[in-house]
């Protein structure tokens, strides 16, 4: 019955899913850092929706008596978007490294390079 | 009421210039072509919805709604400042990435 | 890239006035959008651009790695430090109320100093970064 | 009425959206990439006043600040293929 | 339209064009943030998701090469996994408050004490700015905290320091960045990618 | 300041941290770090005494009270949880010195440091807190400096493994935000305690359902819970030797704590078991990982590789013990935190010595060890005996309870654990004799270079300090086993 | 030393018409140390000479303002033209141009005006040549470039 | 000093002149002689302790507390006693033999030996006094783990082989199955603590106690009954005297003892009459006991000879246990001192061939009795204990083994012993015989370089027959201890 009122949710679990699929199936690892930050990001406006009243506006006071959307998970969204940057720098400095180290950025590659290195 | 009227004309007009900009995007054939077209967005569509809006924030906010426009028309300084940079800027890297720019009369897009 | 004037005169015309909307940002952060965050970010970005342009060599003299560095642990210590202040004045640990007589200045303060803390370490750990990934060559 | 400037703004970030979607050069894509960041500036400004709050401008304006640099920083992907170096711009590689 | 861009995200195999969506889906995103109230939030993915996001991919990118390799790895499982997990979620939101519902119990709670007390407790209409800094300024630190171990993980990964300092004074800015600037460990292999410029 | 102890066990490592990043010299760097490490145990053995002594205590952070803003909440498990970590960083940060002189540059050395120092932080951080959003900052804390810290490894796998770890990792994490978010949305706190009275409240709830999951899973990852574990290994092979001793130690028992955090305050044994099953899943998990693991150990060649599969197996011990929902089997599954922190610490801390006298730590390379370094190979048999669980170790106390908790317990599949837990104890005989073997049954390899000689003291002393640990808590646990069955009591609900 | 402070002029009052709070002594403060802190780093970087803050322009700048954005509305409304004719009557052109402009400065703003009207863009600036991008060949037939290039040497003025 | 503190320092000594031996590596006499006067010492302590406890004291000494209710602890019984005044007497002997053994030998690491050594008897000494469940699986673990450097003293692959056997299967047993059903009495009877008359009995279905004592018996590894055997010949790579001190004192006694001990005191005899599992683990042992008799025949080589035999011997002991009746108490008791003093002989015997005339095989030990004949007289005097006849010690034993089995109406059984007792009356005298009457083998060259074997060694030989000797003269010390235990 609320089925509308859900769709919302529903949208931005497709995203969420949508750059969880780019993180888990691809095999280059810039790309799979993107689809990390892609993930994160849909996490992110799932949060911000749930904390969404309808009619509501910015949770910066004025005068009159307006109603406020809920600013708590702002403020949760916003240092997880930070930490969310956080890790993607760390992750690229990885890739960088792993290129220097391995000449090339493809897991099937690193793996086969890593075998043939163990044999 | 002027103003009104007014802002509204002018936004209006900047949309025009954004969507025709836009198709402009599609049409052209190669991306020298098409950053005239992205040109037009950058210049009139913003300018003009940014003044239109301008006149709006004399009429929706009382107090301090000059400073508004102000910032509006700072945001559009700054987009007509940055925008023949990034142009030219896009330009030049598309020559130096060997992008051979289409020359003579052409038909129709290749979108 | 500065010998292209357009970008080399353009830069040395914006930059000041990207630095001093960060600094805009910080200090309005109380009365809207923006934030220690949002201005270290773009106080950065002040920097990446002059970096970009102008090369990361000419952007090191004028805001050494060392010194960025610094900025990062400093910004730490001072949002901290504000803790560790306010557990001497008598407080919990970042309860700003007893930094001045009056709560609400006490607040007003302590989110002042703690917004700056922010803003030197965000600024600081963005341009640090940004010296890393820039000054690597690629591996032939 | 600002709902449909709003809309308006829509119209064109979805006709810009194609063209990155279709390429075919990767400047194609940064043309769109600029683009989209302009007209994200004036939706923002359209959402502050659809709101009524003014405060969304400095956002707008943060916008068009960071995609510059970003524009100019692809640029400079292209030029030297590197972020760092104090390049050439008219000389080619060295 | 953040849907196509992920889907596109998904497909495309030249990285930089990924960058590039990426970028376009932060902007995307921010936007909708700022539809949704969140100013602070769209502010902060502004300057973040467009902008030093981006900036580091490319910076990577330069570092290397651009074009990603045709995998031949299955995708069933990983999209069986996605499936499984979107359905899971799908399933978890049929207990969850419509969305914009006023009456969802997440505001009122604790939120209504901040929106209603933070103006004379902390005194500044920025509510989510008086929660960020003070009634949750401890998790502020912890943010802080964070950016700051992502930078000393990246300098420790990145690059040694002293000697980088030294070489600072040494060289001139029209030389660029000398060679043997420490690189942490010695570069092993001579590597095949192409010209990072595009074409 | 007493009373400010709680948070003081955080801000201290936290503003020790810059100061370490700024100063040029390594040993300067790692002073601080010593003294950090030394005073937060310090601090964390007077919180545990007060815990003991005056139930569990409460700071509110920004002197806001509880569901307003964010607490700190130290009862019996968490004070036990954070004398284990901090215990554990007091130890390994003198054996560090060396170690980490020969194999980090000394230019990134009080980088290194800083990093240590903050996963320490992170870590402590995510123990005392009573707010679960706070719980994801400083998660992400441990986790960015553990990520860099595996990175640092001389092998360049250790890159790899250390971005596979980030990868799993931010999943992890992202799972815990969205747990988060789904347990906000239908309450509106993030303060655990609160939580738990209205998610009590709130009664039988799919969003709740679906967060909790996502809460397991997530954690699960972090805390390489089979099958989620394949970033372990990896990670704990190719990281720095006093990196690894740290990490196995303690980022994974503190995943294990905020485990059973969500399971038994914020959601309540009663849901988490009755109402999810969770003991369904956990258990044959557990006994896959722990059978399974062990086998693989028993294949290995690496030493520190077949050490790492055995914590995955080990961590199996802990969940089954949480998964047996009783007071016995969660007194097992905590002791088992503490104990498998002190017999992994000093096992990997030999590796290290190993690591830093022989360059290698392939069983290959291990051959004759024994002569050469005698100490340091003794301290490998005892904390293998701990590892088997012999007698007089605290190996032993583990398997006591778990063993006991599965006999409590009716069915035949209990059995089966029981018969299960046997086995792997042979198993750990199996793998750790042979190194034994090797190191004192075969001819050293012909050297070339200098000769190996025992490894320095500042590393052996605290390996062995770990080492008589062991034995010391495996002679007289009582004090280990009181403090965790009163935690156990606790977290079940049960008044002690 | 003139530029200095004019830079910290301009950026005051732009502190002032962003913030908008002149009541509050405190932002006012804040505003003061911004700008002396932007203009430091300013003179550190470089960026405040004759080329980053052309105060002496900014008059007669200020009057070539008008006729250019006369200029591109014009322009625009061309390539709107040209772009909704369903044929897409487009004759893609490089040329090179000779400014007459005598400093860098001037020439950029000669470049950024070309590019600013739709229909031309400036791809490349070597010395005094310009090098134009031009979407059909009558927006490059010269006229209009001549009385551009002649109104933004008189911006340049005598400096 | 009370007797409390002499079963302290029963355990402790042993350990601290491990220590002693092992800092004194330098200087093998002052070594040798610390570690045999160490025994002395230890065997006057433990004999001390004969007064008291006939007085009916039981002296307890409590070290720690390890886990709420589980704790370490030391108490002085009948039974445990026998079994202290056994080893502790043998030690003297064993170190005195040891000594000349690896001298003559010319062993390596003989420090490491001698200190081992020393751990395994304190161990040994742990498991006989220990007061509760935890307390003797402690010491028999440290028994497994401190003689497994003993078994591997040469270090080859062939003794490594051994050593993983050895370890694989007293761990493998001791962890699986000991532990486990110690943790079961834990969790059914709520005490591990050694009482008269058992702590099991009414806490469960018979059923359950009946898994329990399979679980005893069989996690008992060191008593090796079959399956569980195999580790006791692989042993045999040991240099001599650890075969002596395995085979004889440490090791398999602490086996058989377990499993009097648990029989006796935490099952209670009267509760194991009633359990099911008794029986058949009873034919289990007597199984073992024919199986290992017969394999036993089979081995040409002397010590693998022995080790089967002991298999066989053990099982007497566990079968004397299972009778649940107090004639098997008291038969198995005092068959772990008979056979501890008849099956050492053999061994000692079995090392001074193999130092003095290098011979392993049976086959090839012809015509050495003249010239060693006071070695193989000693064997011979061993082989009659171990056979159970007179005028050895064996025969008590075996004696009040069959009462108990005609007590339990186990008739079968009783022919079992017959059997047995047959079988190695024909494969131990054979070596004897052979000895003395054979020619010696063709192609040996058998020069003047063969007497008898060092002084020291023979010396412990002697000793030993003549206690066997005396044993069957006067068993009454060991009756009278085992007496109390059944009462």
């Amino acid at each position: 019955m609320n089925v509308l009122g859900l769709v919302n949710y529903w949208a931005f679990i497709f995203l969420m899913m949508v750059g969880f699929y780019i993180l888990i199936s691809q095999g280059n690892l810039i790309k799979k850092i993107v689809g990390l930050s892609v993930f994160q990001t849909s996490v992110f406006i799932l949060y911000i929706s749930m904390g969404k009243i309808r009619g509501g506006t910015a949770p910066i006071l004025m005068e009159g008596d307006p109603v406020y959307s809920n600013p708590l998970p702002h403020v949760l969204i916003l240092t997880a978007i930070v930490v969310g940057v956080a890790t993607t720098a760390l992750g690229l400095s990885l890739v960088v490294r792993i290129h220097e180290a391995y000449g090339t950025v493809e897991e099937d590659e690193i793996h086969d390079l890593d075998v043939a290195e163990a044999e | 009421m002027v103003w009104d009227v007014l802002s509204w004309i002018f936004i209006l007009g900047g949309l025009f210039f954004i969507v025709v900009g836009g198709v402009g995007v599609l049409r052209f054939p190669d991306v020298y072509t098409r950053l005239h077209a992205a040109g037009m967005t950058d210049t009139m569509g913003a300018g003009l919805v940014l003044i239109g809006l301008s006149f709006q924030s004399g009429l929706s906010f009382e107090s301090g709604g000059w400073l508004i426009t102000v910032r509006l028309l700072m945001i559009w300084a700054f987009l007509l400042f940055t925008s023949p940079i990034a142009t030219h800027a896009l330009a030049r890297a598309a020559l130096h990435g060997k992008v051979e720019p289409i020359r003579g009369d052409v038909e129709g897009g290749d979108s | 890239m500065e010998d292209n004037v357009i970008l080399r005169i353009g830069a040395k015309i914006l930059i000041p006035f990207i630095l001093l909307f960060a600094l805009y940002v910080q200090f309005h952060g109380d009365y809207g959008p923006g934030g220690g965050f949002q201005a270290g970010v773009i106080f950065a970005a002040a920097f990446i651009l002059y970096a970009l342009i102008f090369g990361v060599d000419t952007a090191k003299r004028v805001l050494p790695l060392r010194f960025v560095w610094f900025c990062g642990a400093l910004g730490v210590w001072i949002f901290a430090g504000v803790g560790v202040v306010t557990l001497v004045l008598g407080g919990e640990f970042l309860n700003y109320n007893v930094l001045r007589h009056d709560p609400e200045h006490g607040q007003e303060l302590g989110i002042l100093l703690v917004e700056l803390g922010v803003f030197t370490t965000v600024f600081g750990v963005m341009v640090a970064i940004f010296y890393m990934f820039a000054a690597r060559r690629q591996v032939r | 009425m600002f709902a449909v400037a709003a809309v308006g703004v829509g119209i064109g970030m979805t006709l810009v959206m194609i063209r990155a979607l279709l390429g075919p050069t990767l400047y194609d894509r940064v043309l769109a990439l600029n683009i989209f960041g302009t007209k994200t500036v004036l939706l923002i400004a359209v959402l502050g006043f659809l709101a009524g709050r003014p405060e969304f401008l400095d956002l707008a304006l943060v916008y068009a600040l960071i995609n510059f640099i970003g524009t100019i920083a692809v640029l400079k992907y292209f030029e030297v293929g590197d972020l760092g170096k104090a390049s050439e711009i008219g000389g080619g590689r060295s | 339209m953040l849907a196509v861009t992920a889907l596109a995200l998904l497909k495309l195999r030249n990285l930089f064009a990924v960058a590039m969506l990426a970028g376009i889906y932060s902007l995307l995103s921010a936007g909708l943030f700022t539809a949704l109230d969140a100013v602070d939030v769209a502010f902060t993915e502004a300057a973040v998701g467009a902008g030093i996001s981006t900036i580091l991919v490319l910076g990577t990118l330069a570092l290397v090469g651009h074009e990603q390799k045709k995998s031949t790895r299955s995708s069933v499982i990983p999209l069986l996994v996605v499936l499984v997990t979107g359905s899971i979620l799908v399933y978890g939101t049929f207990d969850m408050p419509p969305y914009g519902d006023p009456g969802n119990p997440a505001h009122h709670h604790v939120a209504p004490h901040y929106l209603e007390e933070s103006a004379h407790e902390i005194g500044i209409p920025n509510v989510v700015t008086s929660v960020l800094a003070s009634y949750r300024g401890y998790d502020t630190m912890g943010e802080t905290t964070v950016i700051f171990t992502a930078m000393v993980g990246v300098l420790l990964l990145m690059g040694g320091v002293r000697k980088r300092a030294t070489s600072e004074m040494a060289s001139g800015p029209a030389s660029g960045p000398s060679d043997q600037e420490l690189d942490g460990e010695p570069h092993q292999q001579p590597d095949g990618e192409e010209d990072p410029d595009g074409g | 300041m007493t009373v400010h102890l709680p948070v003081l066990q955080v801000v201290i490592p936290l503003l020790a941290a810059p100061l370490c990043a700024l100063v040029r010299h390594g040993r300067i760097a790692w002073g601080i770090a010593l003294a950090t490490s030394w005073a937060s145990f310090w601090i964390a053995v007077q919180l545990l005494r007060r815990v003991q002594a005056e139930g569990p205590i409460s700071y509110a952070l920004g002197g806001w009270a509880a569901p307003i803003g964010i607490e700190y909440r130290i009862d019996l498990v968490n004070a036990f949880v954070l004398i284990i970590v901090t215990a554990i960083g007091a130890v390994v940060i003198p054996y560090a010195l060396k170690s980490v002189e020969q194999e980090i540059d000394a230019a990134k050395i009080p980088l290194f440091y800083a990093a240590f120092i903050l996963c320490l932080t992170g870590l402590l951080g995510i123990t005392v807190t009573g707010d679960v959003f706070n719980v994801f900052v400083f998660l992400e804390v441990s986790s960015l400096s553990a990520y860099a810290l595996i990175g640092l490894g001389q092998d360049r796998r250790a890159l790899t493994a250390a971005y596979q770890y980030l990868i799993l990792g931010s999943i992890g994490a992202t799972f815990i935000v969205i747990g988060i978010g789904m347990m906000y949305v239908m309450t509106g706190t993030l303060n655990m305690m609160d939580l738990s009275v209205l998610l009590a409240e709130l009664g039988p709830n799919r969003t709740i359902a679906v967060a909790f999951g996502f809460l397991t899973v997530g954690i699960s990852l972090k805390l390489a819970l089979f099958p989620l574990h394949s970033w372990l290994p990896n990670a704990y092979t190719y990281a720095p030797s006093a990196v690894t001793a740290f990490i196995a130690s303690t980022a994974t028992k503190v995943a294990v704590y905020m485990l059973l955090r969500f399971f038994f305050t914020v959601f309540g044994w009663a849901f988490s078991f009755d109402v999810m099953q969770l003991d369904l899943v956990l258990l044959p998990l557990a006994l896959i990982a722990i059978f399974s693991m062990s086998l693989v150990a028993i294949f290995q060649t690496n030493v520190k590789r077949m050490l790492a599969y055995s914590s995955v197996a080990q961590i199996g011990y802990i969940i089954l013990g949480i998964s047996m929902a009783s007071v016995t089997g969660l007194t097992a599954g905590i002791l088992h935190l503490f104990n498998h922190a002190m017999i992994k610490g000093a096992l990997f801390m030999v590796l290290g010595c190993v690591m830093y006298r022989v360059g290698s730590v392939e069983i290959e390379a291990m051959r004759g060890l024994a002569k050469k370094m005698p100490w340091t190979m003794a301290a490998f048999v005892a904390g293998g005996f701990s590892l088997i669980g012999l007698p007089f170790t605290v190996g032993f106390i583990s398997k006591w309870y778990l063993i006991l908790g599965a006999l409590e317990r009716d069915g035949w599949q209990w059995w089966l654990v029981v018969g299960l837990v046997l086995t792997t104890s042979l198993m750990a005989v199996v793998y750790i004799w042979r190194v034994v073997e090797a190191a004192y049954f075969q001819d050293a390899p012909d050297e070339v270079g200098e000769p190996i000689r025992e490894a320095p003291l500042a590393m052996l002393i605290p390996t062995w300090t770990l080492i008589l640990a062991n034995f010391y808590f495996g002679i007289d646990a009582t004090f280990t086993s009181e403090v965790a069955g009163s935690a156990a009591r606790a977290l079940m609900g049960i008044a002690p | 030393m003139a530029r200095i402070v004019g830079l910290w002029f301009i950026l005051f009052a732009v502190w002032l018409l962003l913030s908008g709070h002149w009541d509050s002594a405190l932002l006012v403060g804040f505003g003061l140390g911004s700008c002396t802190l932007t203009v430091y780093i300013a003179s550190r970087m470089d960026v405040a000479d004759h080329e980053g803050v052309p105060i002496y322009w900014i008059g007669r700048f200020l009057l070539y303002l008008p006729w250019l954005l006369k200029e591109i509305l014009v322009a625009n409304i061309n390539v709107a033209k040209v772009i909704l004719s369903p044929k897409l009557p487009i004759s893609p052109i490089m040329v090179v141009f000779r400014s007459t402009q005598k400093s860098d400065l001037g020439r950029v703003l000669y470049a950024n005006s070309i590019t600013l009207t739709p229909g031309t863009i400036t791809t490349g600036v070597e010395g005094d040549q310009l090098e134009i991008h031009a979407l059909t060949r009558k927006d490059v037939d010269g006229r209009e470039e001549d009385e551009m290039d002649r109104r933004v040497s008189i911006v340049e003025g005598a400096s | 000093m009370s007797p409390e503190v002499i079963a302290a320092v029963a355990v402790g000594l042993p350990l601290v002149s491990a220590f002693a031996i092992l800092a004194l590596g330098k200087w093998p006499n002052v070594r040798d002689a610390v570690g045999i006067g160490t025994a002395g010492v230890l065997f006057t302590l433990v004999l001390r302790l004969v007064g008291p406890i006939k007085d009916g004291l039981r002296p307890e000494y409590p070290i720690l507390e390890v886990l709420p209710g589980v704790s370490l602890g030391l108490k002085v019984e009948p039974l445990g006693l026998l079994f202290a005044l056994v080893a502790s007497f043998l030690w003297i002997v064993t170190a005195l033999y040891a000594v000349g053994y690896m001298r003559g030998h010319h062993e390596k690491n003989q420090t490491r030996f001698f200190a081992f050594f020393a751990i395994a008897i304190s161990a040994a000494m742990g498991v006989a006094f220990s007061a509760n469940l935890f307390t003797l699986f402690a010491f028999y673990e440290m028994i497994t783990l401190c003689t497994f450097p003993l078994v591997t003293h040469h270090g080859t692959p062939e003794a490594k082989k051994a050593g993983r056997v050895y370890l694989g299967i007293l761990l493998t047993t001791s962890i699986g199955f000991q532990l486990l059903a110690i943790i079961w009495t834990w969790q059914l009877a709520g005490t591990l603590d050694f009482r008269e008359g058992g702590i099991l009995a009414g806490t469960a279905s018979n059923g359950v106690l009946s898994v329990l004592l399979i679980l005893f018996v069989f996690g008992a590894g060191k008593a090796a009954v079959m399956p569980f055997h195999r580790w006791l010949p692989a042993a045999m790579v040991a240099p001599t005297p650890v075969s002596a001190l395995l085979h004889a004192v440490a090791v398999v006694k602490v086996g058989v003892f377990t499993i009097l001990k648990v029989s006796v005191y935490v099952f209670g005899l009267d509760l194991l009459g009633t359990l099911a599992s008794a029986t058949w683990l009873a034919w289990v042992a007597a199984t073992t006991i024919i199986l290992g008799s017969l394999v036993a025949f089979t081995k040409d080589n002397l010590k693998a000879r022995l080790a089967y035999s002991t298999i066989s011997q053990l099982s007497y002991i566990v079968l004397g246990a299972l009778l649940a009746n107090e004639w098997g108490i008291i038969g198995g008791g005092m068959h772990i001192a008979m056979h501890a003093f008849g099956k050492i002989t053999l061994f000692f015997a079995a090392g001074a061939v193999l130092v003095a005339a290098h011979e392993k095989d049976i086959s090839r030990m012809g015509g050495l009795g003249r010239t060693m004949p006071i070695t193989f007289g000693a064997f011979f005097i061993g082989s009659l204990s171990i056979i159970g006849l007179p005028p050895a010690g064996g025969a008590w034993s075996k004696w009040f083994l069959g009462m108990g089995t005609l007590e339990a109406g186990q008739i079968g059984l009783l022919v079992v012993l017959m059997v047995s007792s047959l079988l190695s009356l024909v494969y131990l005298l054979e070596v004897p015989v052979r000895a003395f009457f054979s020619a010696p083998p063709e192609d040996a060259h058998r020069g003047e370089g063969i007497h008898e074997a060092p002084r020291l060694m023979l010396i412990a030989m002697t000793v030993t027959a003549l206690a066997t000797l005396g044993l069957f003269l006067n068993p009454g010390p060991f009756y009278e201890l085992m007496r109390l235990v059944v009462n």
